[in-house]
Protein backbone atom coordinates (compact mmCIF):
# COMPACT_ATOMS: atom_id res chain seq x y z
CA UNK A 1 0.00 0.00 0.00
CA UNK A 2 1.30 3.42 -0.47
CA UNK A 3 1.08 6.11 2.55
CA UNK A 4 0.72 9.71 2.99
CA UNK A 5 3.56 10.60 4.92
CA UNK A 6 4.17 14.46 6.54
CA UNK A 7 8.03 15.00 8.21
CA UNK A 8 8.31 17.89 10.09
CA UNK A 9 11.94 19.41 11.27
CA UNK A 10 14.51 17.68 11.42
CA UNK A 11 12.84 14.81 9.26
CA UNK A 12 11.66 16.83 6.76
CA UNK A 13 14.88 17.89 5.94
CA UNK A 14 16.56 14.59 6.09
CA UNK A 15 13.97 12.74 4.21
CA UNK A 16 13.99 16.07 1.47
CA UNK A 17 9.76 16.76 1.10
CA UNK A 18 7.75 17.95 3.62
CA UNK A 19 5.16 15.07 2.29
CA UNK A 20 6.13 11.72 0.95
CA UNK A 21 4.35 9.16 -0.96
CA UNK A 22 5.88 5.67 0.54
CA UNK A 23 5.13 2.34 -0.46
CA UNK A 24 5.08 -0.49 2.59
CA UNK A 25 3.67 -3.90 2.41
CA UNK A 26 0.22 -4.29 3.76
CA UNK A 27 -0.46 -4.55 7.49
CA UNK A 28 2.52 -3.07 8.08
CA UNK A 29 3.53 -1.77 11.86
CA UNK A 30 4.72 1.63 12.93
CA UNK A 31 7.56 0.07 13.95
CA UNK A 32 8.24 -1.46 10.46
CA UNK A 33 7.84 1.32 8.99
CA UNK A 34 10.89 3.54 10.86
CA UNK A 35 13.29 0.92 10.54
CA UNK A 36 12.52 1.07 6.69
CA UNK A 37 12.56 4.70 6.65
CA UNK A 38 15.76 4.53 8.67
CA UNK A 39 17.30 2.13 6.23
CA UNK A 40 16.40 4.40 3.66
CA UNK A 41 17.42 7.97 4.93
CA UNK A 42 19.93 6.56 7.95
CA UNK A 43 20.57 10.42 9.12
CA UNK A 44 17.60 9.45 10.90
CA UNK A 45 19.09 7.28 12.81
CA UNK A 46 20.99 10.08 14.63
CA UNK A 47 18.20 11.72 15.58
CA UNK A 48 17.47 11.65 19.89
CA UNK A 49 13.52 10.12 18.93
CA UNK A 50 11.73 9.72 16.06
CA UNK A 51 7.98 8.83 16.86
CA UNK A 52 4.82 8.73 14.53
CA UNK A 53 1.47 10.60 14.96
CA UNK A 54 -1.29 9.17 13.10
CA UNK A 55 -4.57 10.96 12.62
CA UNK A 56 -2.44 14.01 15.04
CA UNK A 57 -2.24 11.28 18.28
CA UNK A 58 1.25 9.85 18.86
CA UNK A 59 1.31 5.78 18.45
CA UNK A 60 3.07 3.53 19.50
CA UNK A 61 5.22 0.90 17.11
CA UNK A 62 2.97 -1.79 17.41
CA UNK A 63 0.15 0.62 15.75
CA UNK A 64 -0.78 -0.57 12.51
CA UNK A 65 -1.12 1.45 9.69
CA UNK A 66 -3.57 2.05 6.42
CA UNK A 67 -3.41 3.29 3.83
CA UNK A 68 -6.42 6.22 4.87
CA UNK A 69 -3.79 6.94 7.16
CA UNK A 70 -2.24 10.06 7.88
CA UNK A 71 1.37 9.64 9.43
CA UNK A 72 3.37 12.00 10.71
CA UNK A 73 7.50 11.73 11.68
CA UNK A 74 8.12 13.45 14.64
CA UNK A 75 11.69 14.33 15.46
CA UNK A 76 12.17 15.93 19.03
CA UNK A 77 10.09 18.72 19.46
CA UNK A 78 11.72 21.81 20.77
CA UNK A 79 8.71 24.31 21.16
CA UNK A 80 8.67 26.67 23.91
CA UNK B 1 -15.10 31.83 31.97
CA UNK B 2 -13.78 34.92 29.92
CA UNK B 3 -13.80 32.90 26.62
CA UNK B 4 -16.87 33.84 25.30
CA UNK B 5 -16.21 37.48 25.38
CA UNK B 6 -12.43 37.21 23.68
CA UNK B 7 -11.09 37.64 20.24
CA UNK B 8 -8.31 35.46 21.49
CA UNK B 9 -8.73 31.62 21.63
CA UNK B 10 -6.90 30.47 25.10
CA UNK B 11 -5.32 27.53 22.81
CA UNK B 12 -3.83 29.55 20.37
CA UNK B 13 -1.10 28.83 17.80
CA UNK B 14 -0.64 31.94 15.70
CA UNK B 15 2.35 33.82 13.13
CA UNK B 16 1.44 36.96 14.86
CA UNK B 17 3.32 38.30 17.81
CA UNK B 18 1.99 37.25 21.41
CA UNK B 19 0.64 39.73 24.09
CA UNK B 20 1.27 38.89 27.60
CA UNK B 21 -2.20 41.60 28.15
CA UNK B 22 -4.06 39.72 25.72
CA UNK B 23 -3.23 36.30 28.15
CA UNK B 24 -3.49 37.57 31.37
CA UNK B 25 -7.08 39.27 30.88
CA UNK B 26 -8.38 36.05 28.89
CA UNK B 27 -7.76 34.37 32.36
CA UNK B 28 -8.38 37.08 34.60
CA UNK B 29 -11.56 36.50 36.93
CA UNK B 30 -12.64 37.51 39.73
CA UNK B 31 -13.07 34.54 41.92
CA UNK B 32 -9.16 33.89 41.25
CA UNK B 33 -6.92 35.24 43.74
CA UNK B 34 -3.58 34.31 41.99
CA UNK B 35 -2.30 34.43 38.04
CA UNK B 36 1.11 32.59 37.25
CA UNK B 37 2.19 33.61 33.33
CA UNK B 38 5.05 32.00 31.67
CA UNK B 39 6.79 33.90 28.97
CA UNK B 40 9.26 32.32 26.78
CA UNK B 41 11.37 34.31 24.98
CA UNK B 42 14.30 33.99 22.81
CA UNK B 43 17.71 34.14 24.04
CA UNK B 44 20.55 36.22 22.57
CA UNK B 45 23.03 33.62 23.10
CA UNK B 46 22.76 29.79 23.28
CA UNK B 47 25.80 27.61 24.51
CA UNK B 48 27.91 31.20 23.86
CA UNK B 49 26.72 31.10 19.95
CA UNK B 50 24.93 34.32 19.27
CA UNK B 51 21.36 33.05 17.94
CA UNK B 52 20.20 35.58 15.02
CA UNK B 53 16.72 34.40 14.77
CA UNK B 54 14.54 31.49 15.40
CA UNK B 55 12.14 29.29 12.91
CA UNK B 56 9.01 27.56 14.63
CA UNK B 57 7.29 25.39 12.68
CA UNK B 58 4.13 23.36 13.81
CA UNK B 59 2.25 20.43 13.06
CA UNK B 60 -0.56 23.13 13.73
CA UNK B 61 -3.44 20.56 13.88
CA UNK B 62 -1.89 18.59 16.41
CA UNK B 63 -0.06 20.95 17.94
CA UNK B 64 -3.07 22.99 18.83
CA UNK B 65 -4.91 19.40 20.15
CA UNK B 66 -1.53 18.79 22.50
CA UNK B 67 -1.70 22.19 23.62
CA UNK B 68 -6.05 21.65 24.95
CA UNK B 69 -4.89 18.38 25.99
CA UNK B 70 -2.54 19.58 28.59
CA UNK B 71 -4.65 22.10 29.65
CA UNK B 72 -7.47 19.77 30.25
CA UNK B 73 -4.89 17.65 31.89
CA UNK B 74 -3.74 20.69 34.65
CA UNK B 75 -7.41 21.60 34.65
CA UNK B 76 -7.94 18.00 36.23
CA UNK B 77 -5.08 17.55 38.40
CA UNK B 78 -5.39 21.68 40.51
CA UNK B 79 -8.14 23.30 41.50
CA UNK B 80 -7.27 26.05 38.36
CA UNK B 81 -10.02 28.08 36.86
CA UNK B 82 -8.63 28.64 33.32
CA UNK B 83 -5.75 28.05 31.08
CA UNK B 84 -4.23 30.03 28.33
CA UNK B 85 -1.54 28.78 26.31
CA UNK B 86 -0.51 30.85 22.91
CA UNK B 87 2.63 29.80 20.60
CA UNK B 88 3.52 31.65 17.94
CA UNK B 89 5.40 30.38 14.91
CA UNK B 90 7.48 31.38 11.81
CA UNK B 91 10.43 33.72 12.18
CA UNK B 92 11.31 35.55 15.62
CA UNK B 93 14.19 37.90 16.41
CA UNK B 94 15.95 37.80 19.69
CA UNK B 95 13.40 38.83 22.16
CA UNK B 96 10.47 38.30 20.87
CA UNK B 97 8.22 35.89 23.28
CA UNK B 98 7.99 32.09 21.53
CA UNK B 99 5.38 31.26 24.01
CA UNK B 100 2.75 32.48 27.18
CA UNK B 101 1.05 30.29 29.71
CA UNK B 102 -1.63 31.86 31.74
CA UNK B 103 -2.86 29.91 34.77
CA UNK B 104 -5.75 31.11 36.99
CA UNK B 105 -6.76 29.71 40.43
CA UNK B 106 -8.14 30.69 43.28
CA UNK B 107 -4.81 29.66 45.84
CA UNK B 108 -1.41 30.52 44.56
CA UNK B 109 0.35 27.07 44.46
CA UNK B 110 -2.04 25.67 42.03
CA UNK B 111 -1.70 28.44 39.63
CA UNK B 112 2.72 27.76 39.77
CA UNK B 113 2.32 24.23 39.70
CA UNK B 114 -0.08 23.89 36.79
CA UNK B 115 1.58 26.27 34.80
CA UNK B 116 4.88 24.64 35.69
CA UNK B 117 3.90 21.43 34.24
CA UNK B 118 1.98 22.94 31.09
CA UNK B 119 5.27 24.41 30.30
CA UNK B 120 7.29 21.68 31.05
CA UNK B 121 4.96 19.18 29.22
CA UNK B 122 4.70 21.47 26.38
CA UNK B 123 8.18 21.46 25.73
CA UNK B 124 8.01 17.36 25.94
CA UNK B 125 5.32 16.87 23.54
CA UNK B 126 3.83 19.58 21.50
CA UNK B 127 4.74 18.76 17.96
CA UNK B 128 6.46 22.20 17.72
CA UNK B 129 9.90 22.34 16.27
CA UNK B 130 12.75 25.31 16.46
CA UNK B 131 15.51 26.13 14.19
CA UNK B 132 18.14 28.14 16.21
CA UNK B 133 19.96 30.68 13.01
CA UNK B 134 23.60 31.42 13.87
CA UNK B 135 25.76 33.94 11.67
CA UNK B 136 27.58 30.31 10.52
CA UNK B 137 24.93 27.78 10.41
CA UNK B 138 21.99 26.63 12.12
CA UNK B 139 20.90 23.70 13.98
CA UNK B 140 17.15 21.96 14.90
CA UNK B 141 17.02 21.98 18.29
CA UNK B 142 17.35 18.87 20.57
CA UNK B 143 17.32 16.70 17.45
CA UNK B 144 20.65 15.23 18.04
CA UNK B 145 21.96 13.99 21.40
CA UNK C 1 20.17 45.29 33.59
CA UNK C 2 17.43 47.54 32.93
CA UNK C 3 16.47 49.54 35.69
CA UNK C 4 18.25 52.71 34.80
CA UNK C 5 16.62 53.26 31.79
CA UNK C 6 13.18 52.29 33.14
CA UNK C 7 10.63 54.67 34.84
CA UNK C 8 9.31 52.30 37.68
CA UNK C 9 12.08 51.05 39.95
CA UNK C 10 11.86 47.61 40.28
CA UNK C 11 10.77 47.39 43.84
CA UNK C 12 8.25 49.35 43.92
CA UNK C 13 5.07 50.39 46.54
CA UNK C 14 2.29 52.44 45.02
CA UNK C 15 -1.16 53.88 45.40
CA UNK C 16 -1.49 53.85 41.72
CA UNK C 17 -2.86 50.75 39.67
CA UNK C 18 -0.50 48.18 39.07
CA UNK C 19 0.59 47.31 35.15
CA UNK C 20 1.57 43.71 34.52
CA UNK C 21 3.21 45.19 31.33
CA UNK C 22 5.08 47.19 33.38
CA UNK C 23 6.64 44.85 35.10
CA UNK C 24 7.18 42.34 32.27
CA UNK C 25 9.39 44.92 30.52
CA UNK C 26 11.29 45.85 33.54
CA UNK C 27 12.70 42.79 33.81
CA UNK C 28 12.82 41.48 30.22
CA UNK C 29 16.27 41.16 29.11
CA UNK C 30 17.67 39.41 25.63
CA UNK C 31 19.96 37.28 27.80
CA UNK C 32 16.67 35.13 29.29
CA UNK C 33 14.93 32.69 28.05
CA UNK C 34 12.17 32.87 30.46
CA UNK C 35 10.11 35.06 32.72
CA UNK C 36 7.57 34.02 35.27
CA UNK C 37 5.00 36.61 36.49
CA UNK C 38 3.05 36.64 39.50
CA UNK C 39 0.04 38.60 39.98
CA UNK C 40 -2.21 38.64 42.95
CA UNK C 41 -5.81 40.21 42.76
CA UNK C 42 -8.36 40.65 45.17
CA UNK C 43 -11.28 38.35 45.32
CA UNK C 44 -14.99 38.59 45.02
CA UNK C 45 -15.35 36.15 47.69
CA UNK C 46 -13.13 34.65 51.13
CA UNK C 47 -14.46 32.07 52.93
CA UNK C 48 -17.78 32.28 51.26
CA UNK C 49 -18.06 35.85 52.27
CA UNK C 50 -18.97 38.69 49.57
CA UNK C 51 -16.23 40.87 49.33
CA UNK C 52 -16.70 45.04 48.77
CA UNK C 53 -12.74 46.37 48.10
CA UNK C 54 -10.09 45.70 50.19
CA UNK C 55 -7.85 47.86 52.17
CA UNK C 56 -3.90 47.91 51.94
CA UNK C 57 -1.74 49.44 54.30
CA UNK C 58 2.03 49.05 54.54
CA UNK C 59 4.89 50.27 57.03
CA UNK C 60 6.34 51.77 53.90
CA UNK C 61 10.25 52.06 54.02
CA UNK C 62 10.64 48.90 55.75
CA UNK C 63 8.18 47.32 53.34
CA UNK C 64 10.31 48.64 50.59
CA UNK C 65 13.32 47.49 52.16
CA UNK C 66 11.87 43.67 52.99
CA UNK C 67 11.09 44.08 49.32
CA UNK C 68 14.33 44.52 48.39
CA UNK C 69 15.66 42.12 50.70
CA UNK C 70 13.47 39.00 49.58
CA UNK C 71 15.06 40.19 45.81
CA UNK C 72 18.11 39.73 47.01
CA UNK C 73 17.85 36.69 48.59
CA UNK C 74 16.48 35.63 45.69
CA UNK C 75 19.09 36.14 43.61
CA UNK C 76 21.67 34.90 45.61
CA UNK C 77 19.69 31.36 45.61
CA UNK C 78 18.98 31.27 42.02
CA UNK C 79 20.79 31.84 38.96
CA UNK C 80 18.47 34.86 38.20
CA UNK C 81 18.40 38.14 35.43
CA UNK C 82 16.25 40.46 37.10
CA UNK C 83 13.54 40.47 39.44
CA UNK C 84 10.73 43.32 39.94
CA UNK C 85 8.12 43.00 42.60
CA UNK C 86 5.41 45.84 42.80
CA UNK C 87 2.85 46.17 45.44
CA UNK C 88 -0.08 48.21 45.97
CA UNK C 89 -1.40 49.93 48.72
CA UNK C 90 -5.00 52.02 49.59
CA UNK C 91 -8.28 51.05 48.66
CA UNK C 92 -8.59 48.21 45.65
CA UNK C 93 -11.85 46.97 43.83
CA UNK C 94 -12.74 43.51 43.47
CA UNK C 95 -10.68 42.04 40.26
CA UNK C 96 -7.97 44.57 40.77
CA UNK C 97 -4.39 44.01 41.57
CA UNK C 98 -2.29 44.07 44.64
CA UNK C 99 0.96 42.87 44.02
CA UNK C 100 2.80 41.53 40.26
CA UNK C 101 6.34 39.60 40.92
CA UNK C 102 8.21 39.37 37.61
CA UNK C 103 11.32 37.15 37.61
CA UNK C 104 13.57 36.84 34.64
CA UNK C 105 16.09 33.76 33.94
CA UNK C 106 18.13 32.16 31.57
CA UNK C 107 16.50 28.80 32.28
CA UNK C 108 12.68 28.53 33.59
CA UNK C 109 13.55 26.30 36.47
CA UNK C 110 15.15 29.29 38.29
CA UNK C 111 12.62 32.06 37.31
CA UNK C 112 9.78 29.94 38.78
CA UNK C 113 11.61 28.65 41.92
CA UNK C 114 12.42 32.49 42.41
CA UNK C 115 9.26 33.83 41.82
CA UNK C 116 7.26 31.50 44.15
CA UNK C 117 9.62 31.97 46.75
CA UNK C 118 9.59 35.90 46.80
CA UNK C 119 5.52 35.90 46.62
CA UNK C 120 5.87 33.36 50.05
CA UNK C 121 8.45 35.20 51.54
CA UNK C 122 6.67 38.43 50.31
CA UNK C 123 3.40 37.50 52.75
CA UNK C 124 5.25 36.18 55.30
CA UNK C 125 7.35 39.06 56.13
CA UNK C 126 6.96 42.16 54.31
CA UNK C 127 4.76 44.81 56.63
CA UNK C 128 1.98 45.39 54.28
CA UNK C 129 -1.83 44.93 55.49
CA UNK C 130 -4.58 43.80 54.40
CA UNK C 131 -8.13 44.46 55.65
CA UNK C 132 -11.18 43.20 53.88
CA UNK C 133 -14.44 45.03 53.71
CA UNK C 134 -17.77 42.93 53.68
CA UNK C 135 -21.28 44.35 53.53
CA UNK C 136 -21.28 43.50 57.28
CA UNK C 137 -18.38 44.06 58.65
CA UNK C 138 -14.42 44.13 58.08
CA UNK C 139 -11.52 42.25 59.23
CA UNK C 140 -7.77 42.92 59.12
CA UNK C 141 -6.77 38.99 57.13
CA UNK C 142 -4.75 36.54 59.41
CA UNK C 143 -4.89 38.48 62.60
CA UNK C 144 -6.38 36.24 64.46
CA UNK C 145 -6.02 32.33 64.93
CA UNK D 1 11.81 56.92 79.30
CA UNK D 2 9.70 57.48 76.56
CA UNK D 3 9.06 55.58 73.48
CA UNK D 4 7.77 56.82 69.99
CA UNK D 5 5.97 53.84 68.94
CA UNK D 6 4.18 53.14 65.57
CA UNK D 7 1.38 50.95 65.00
CA UNK D 8 0.09 48.83 61.79
CA UNK D 9 -3.48 47.23 61.02
CA UNK D 10 -5.10 45.66 63.91
CA UNK D 11 -2.29 46.94 66.46
CA UNK D 12 -3.36 50.48 65.28
CA UNK D 13 -7.21 49.77 65.61
CA UNK D 14 -6.28 48.45 69.07
CA UNK D 15 -4.20 50.87 70.87
CA UNK D 16 -6.02 53.71 68.54
CA UNK D 17 -3.34 55.66 67.19
CA UNK D 18 -1.01 55.28 64.61
CA UNK D 19 1.85 57.00 66.63
CA UNK D 20 1.77 56.92 70.82
CA UNK D 21 4.55 57.99 72.94
CA UNK D 22 4.58 55.24 75.45
CA UNK D 23 6.54 55.70 79.22
CA UNK D 24 8.75 52.58 80.16
CA UNK D 25 11.64 52.07 82.24
CA UNK D 26 15.22 52.45 80.78
CA UNK D 27 17.03 50.03 79.72
CA UNK D 28 13.54 48.00 78.69
CA UNK D 29 14.22 44.70 76.37
CA UNK D 30 11.18 43.94 73.81
CA UNK D 31 9.76 41.42 75.60
CA UNK D 32 9.14 43.67 78.70
CA UNK D 33 7.36 46.31 76.77
CA UNK D 34 5.63 43.58 74.64
CA UNK D 35 4.49 42.35 78.05
CA UNK D 36 3.48 45.66 79.37
CA UNK D 37 1.45 46.30 76.33
CA UNK D 38 -0.43 43.58 76.60
CA UNK D 39 -1.23 44.19 79.92
CA UNK D 40 -2.82 46.95 79.22
CA UNK D 41 -4.31 46.36 75.36
CA UNK D 42 -5.53 42.95 75.94
CA UNK D 43 -6.93 42.49 72.63
CA UNK D 44 -3.26 42.55 71.74
CA UNK D 45 -3.07 38.82 73.12
CA UNK D 46 -5.35 37.54 71.04
CA UNK D 47 -3.25 37.88 68.01
CA UNK D 48 -1.63 35.24 65.86
CA UNK D 49 1.61 37.21 66.31
CA UNK D 50 2.67 40.49 67.86
CA UNK D 51 6.39 41.40 66.16
CA UNK D 52 8.09 44.35 67.22
CA UNK D 53 10.69 46.57 64.76
CA UNK D 54 13.01 49.02 65.21
CA UNK D 55 14.37 51.01 62.71
CA UNK D 56 13.06 49.07 59.80
CA UNK D 57 14.12 46.01 60.98
CA UNK D 58 12.95 42.82 62.96
CA UNK D 59 14.17 42.60 66.09
CA UNK D 60 14.02 40.07 68.47
CA UNK D 61 12.50 40.19 72.36
CA UNK D 62 16.01 40.35 74.12
CA UNK D 63 16.62 43.49 71.65
CA UNK D 64 16.99 46.66 74.31
CA UNK D 65 15.03 50.02 73.63
CA UNK D 66 16.50 53.38 73.62
CA UNK D 67 14.76 56.37 73.52
CA UNK D 68 16.15 57.31 69.67
CA UNK D 69 14.38 53.73 68.48
CA UNK D 70 11.01 53.91 66.52
CA UNK D 71 9.35 51.38 67.49
CA UNK D 72 7.04 49.41 65.55
CA UNK D 73 4.70 47.07 66.29
CA UNK D 74 3.72 44.24 63.47
CA UNK D 75 0.34 42.03 63.94
CA UNK D 76 0.32 39.20 60.85
CA UNK D 77 1.17 40.53 57.88
CA UNK D 78 -1.14 40.32 54.86
CA UNK D 79 0.18 41.77 52.22
CA UNK D 80 0.23 40.14 48.66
Amino acid sequence: MELNILAFGIAKDIVGARKLRYRVAAHTRVGELLEQLQRQYPALQGLNSLKVAVNSEYVGHDYQLSESDEVVLIPPVSGG
Amino acid sequence: MSVSSSVWPLIYLTEMPLLPQQVIELVSDPACGGIDVFIGSVREHTQGRRVLRLEFEAYEQMAVKEMQKIADEACSRWPVQQIAIHHRTGTLQVGEIAVIIGVAAAHRAAAFEACRFAIDELKQRVPIWKKEVFEDGEVWVAAHP
